[in-house]
């Protein structure tokens, strides 16, 4: 079994390797800007091409009912249903909604997770995007608490 | 030939001298005093940053240095001495000037939540926090709040203060501002912060902190 | 130069699962040094998989991201001894690109 | 038999379910916040950052750390961590594990330890010397710590750290006790373990160095101790001062026996 420590070590030697031969496509680094800069859910929707959000029981959020502290909430996404482009999650109340979009691929299961700042309490949304322009949530109230000495 | 010999031995003795004394170290001249060490290391190893100066931990009252002997022994103060610096204690507190115990409720919840200033990164003149909500609960709507004191909610209800102004009330209202401003005179080795005795709180902040406990409009009340 | 990442990335069944940990700062742009100066964002805007060598997986983020940021997520049709590399890039042009070995 | 334990399984998911609906109270939410952070700390970056210091030639004498003695014998890791603070006869002190490593640093590498010392943490070789310290704990994760007490110092340290600890002073009266005297207390919604006696595995000194989530900061244990001086509005305890290490040796001595779980992952 390969160590941890091994795996950084051949990680640091594929990683000049990999960037030198320029394996990685240019335009997998596209940046919609649009969209991170949106305030609300249907916006962002919007801006990756869908219509307006509706509810859904096929998209999965998990995130905590409390936050111990903003500055890392824990949030993962997930859809059980075929013909899914992206999935992302959302603060409403955060400056901008928008805090990560995921591309899903038929080499990936359509189930990401991640970790989010949260300036307060806000209700948090995870979104899926179909192939075919919809636009489909699940969501949840997470409360973001003061904590230690508050000093 | 002989000097060799000479440094050989002396070499042997003292390496001798460190192995016993390694294996004996009860023989080596009597145990420093912790007192005088602890003193001493207080002294050497804090420095003044900002306003949070050196005198803060050099130069503590009696009510403190008798309350820390009586921890490290693990023993509570004798009853006398308590009585003593209570009512020492007692004496240093500022009662309301014009006679007003309560400030704005609205206030007093903003102070209890904070809490803020007085350390090294604060600076001099900024607005202190009480840090009420780190050690009590008091209003039923901040779930984030401490256990080391006492629960706070319905303080005044549950001590039957309908008129925080009336006579019947009178006790229980001088003996909160008391405690907020030095809970040493009721207790001579409380957890409690002497806010309005150190300097920690404003007369005004104490009123508003007294607001949120006793005025019965306060959340803490309903 | 930024720090390596740390990438697990475990067999289970057919799939695989990754977790990925990035060392960044992740800096909002909402922020205010102690001079009262916003202090620029900086972070992640894109993260990119490839297994084998093959892109599987994109994706774009903000700066709501938490600092040194956490990815988890599934490879199809993995197994062990595939080789999982990932790239992230930064919104100052910065990238960065780790492998590791499914165990 | 079989038909039972289904049957009783199906029993548990009803309750478990039912439990599940009923309204969780805020530290059960917490807990379960804390659960999810678990898989994933951060500190990882650290520990192996600091790994690769203690390998790296480094310095103005072009060395690695690799033959510091951290109280095992030179070059020994796995185990000092839950030793430390302990006497040191190269330097007749008592050291804790971050002023060890600095020491090491000097002797081997060529650094200047006073420099090192003044430098705010966070930044410079201070920030590697936390690295390496998450390096060094995370070599004895799941060891019961054993301080010695043999060496006359490493008593006279506790004893004096004991009175460091129920040490009231500053603005608000604070000492350490004042938080961490007594069993079962929080402060806001963190628990405060009692740190006069083993809180447990894990827990308080078999916690540090950890990742603060609040901040996304690395904390070795003389920041924590730092901080914790900081909040209780104490003048600034210098780095490596033998007070800051009389305190470690009184709150790990006290630990024997915890297993440690450092590096871990907190507010």
């Amino acid at each position: 079994m390969q160590t941890r420590r091994d795996t950084l070590k051949q990680s640091m030697a594929v990683a000049s390797l990999l960037a030198a031969t320029g394996l990685f496509p240019r335009d997998a680094f596209a940046f919609n800007k649009a969209a991170f800069e949106a305030r609300s859910i249907a916006d962002v929707a919007k801006a990756y091409g869908a219509g307006a959000p509706t509810e859904s029981k096929d998209v999965t959020l998990t995130a905590p009912d409390i936050a111990e502290n903003g500055a890392v909430v824990p949030m993962a996404v997930a859809s059980s249903l075929p013909g899914i482009k992206h999935l992302m999650v959302l603060v409403e109340r955060n400056p901008s909604a928008l805090v990560a979009k995921f591309d899903v691929t038929d080499a990936v299961e359509a189930n990401f997770s991640t970790r989010a700042k949260m300036g307060q309490t806000s209700d948090v949304y995870a979104v899926a995007i179909t192939n075919d322009g919809k636009a489909l949530y699940a969501k949840k109230e997470v409360k973001v608490t003061l904590g230690g000495c508050g000093g | 030939m002989k000097q060799t010999l000479l440094i050989l031995v002396s070499a042997l003795a003292t390496s001798a001298a460190m192995v016993g004394c390694a294996g004996r170290p009860a023989a080596q001249s009597p145990a420093a005093d912790p007192d005088q060490v602890a003193a001493q290391m207080v002294k050497t190893s804090f420095r003044s940053q900002g306003i949070a100066t050196v005198d803060r931990v050099t130069n503590i009252d009696e009510t403190l240095k008798l309350c820390n002997a009586a921890d490290v022994a693990g023993k509570p103060l004798d009853a006398a001495v308590a009585k003593r610096l209570e009512e020492a204690n007692l004496k240093t507190i500022k009662w309301p000037t014009d006679g007003k115990y309560l400030g704005d409720w609205k206030e007093g919840e903003q102070i209890a939540q904070s809490g803020r200033g007085m350390t090294w990164t604060d600076t001099a003149g900024a607005v202190n926090g009480g840090n009420c909500y780190n050690c009590h609960q008091i209003s039923k709507q901040e779930i984030s709040f401490g256990t080391i004191g006492p629960s706070l909610y319905n303080y005044g209800k549950l001590r039957a203060v309908a008129d925080p102004g009336s006579a019947a009330s009178k006790p229980i209202v001088e003996y909160t501002w008391g405690k907020i401003w030095n809970a040493k005179a009721y207790n001579a080795c409380s957890n409690m912060p002497r806010s309005g005795h150190m300097g920690n709180l404003t007369e005004q902040q104490v009123r508003h902190i007294m607001a949120l406990l006793l005025d019965p409009q306060s959340p803490v009340n309903k | 130069m930024a720090d390596p990442m740390r990438i697990r990335a475990q067999a289970s069944g057919s799939n695989a699962v990754v977790r990925v940990l990035m060392s960044h700062e992740m800096e909002t742009g909402q922020r205010k040094d102690s001079a009262g100066k916003v202090v620029p964002a900086w972070h992640i805007t894109n993260v990119t998989t490839a297994l084998n060598g093959k892109q599987v997986m994109s994706a774009e983020w903000g700066p709501a991201v938490a600092k040194n940021p956490f990815l988890q997520f599934t490879l199809k049709g993995a197994k062990a001894g595939d080789k999982v590399s990932v790239t992230w890039k930064d919104n100052k042009g910065e990238t960065r690109t780790d492998e590791a070995t499914i165990s | 038999m079989r038909k039972t334990s289904i049957t009783l399984a199906i029993l548990f998911g009803a309750l478990a379910a039912s439990g599940a609906l009923a309204q969780k109270s805020a530290t059960e939410s917490i807990e379960e916040y804390r659960k999810m952070l678990e898989d994933g700390n951060p500190a990882d970056l650290f520990e192996a950052k600091g790994d690769a210091l203690w390998k790296q030639k480094r310095g103005p004498k072009n060395a690695s750390l690799e033959a510091c003695d951290l109280g095992k014998g030179p070059g020994v890791v796995k185990g000092a961590f839950v030793e430390l603070p302990r006497y040191f006869a190269d330097v007749a002190k008592v050291q804790d594990l971050e002023s060890r490593l600095v020491s090491c640093m000097e002797r081997l590498q060529g650094f200047n330890a006073a420099e090192i010392a003044k430098t705010p943490f966070g930044r410079g070789e201070m920030a590697n010397v936390t690295a390496l310290a998450t390096y060094v704990a995370a070599e004895s994760k799941g060891l019961a710590f054993n301080l010695p007490q043999s060496h006359a110092q490493e008593k006279t340290f506790y004893e004096t750290g004991k009175r460091l600890f129920f040490m009231r002073g500053g603005t608000h009266d604070f000492a350490c006790a004042s938080c961490h005297g007594e069993e079962g207390k929080r402060i806001r919604l963190q628990d405060l373990p009692d740190l006069t006696k083993n809180p447990g595995d894990g827990v308080g000194f078999a916690a540090w160095p950890a990742y603060r989530v609040s901040n996304g900061q690395m904390w070795s244990m003389q920041l924590r101790l730092n901080d914790c001086y900081r909040q209780q509005r104490f003048p600034y305890p210098e780095f490596g001062s033998d007070a800051i290490t009389a305190l470690s040796t009184y709150l790990g001595v006290n630990s024997k026996g915890a297993k440690s779980a450092a590096p871990t992952i907190k507010r």
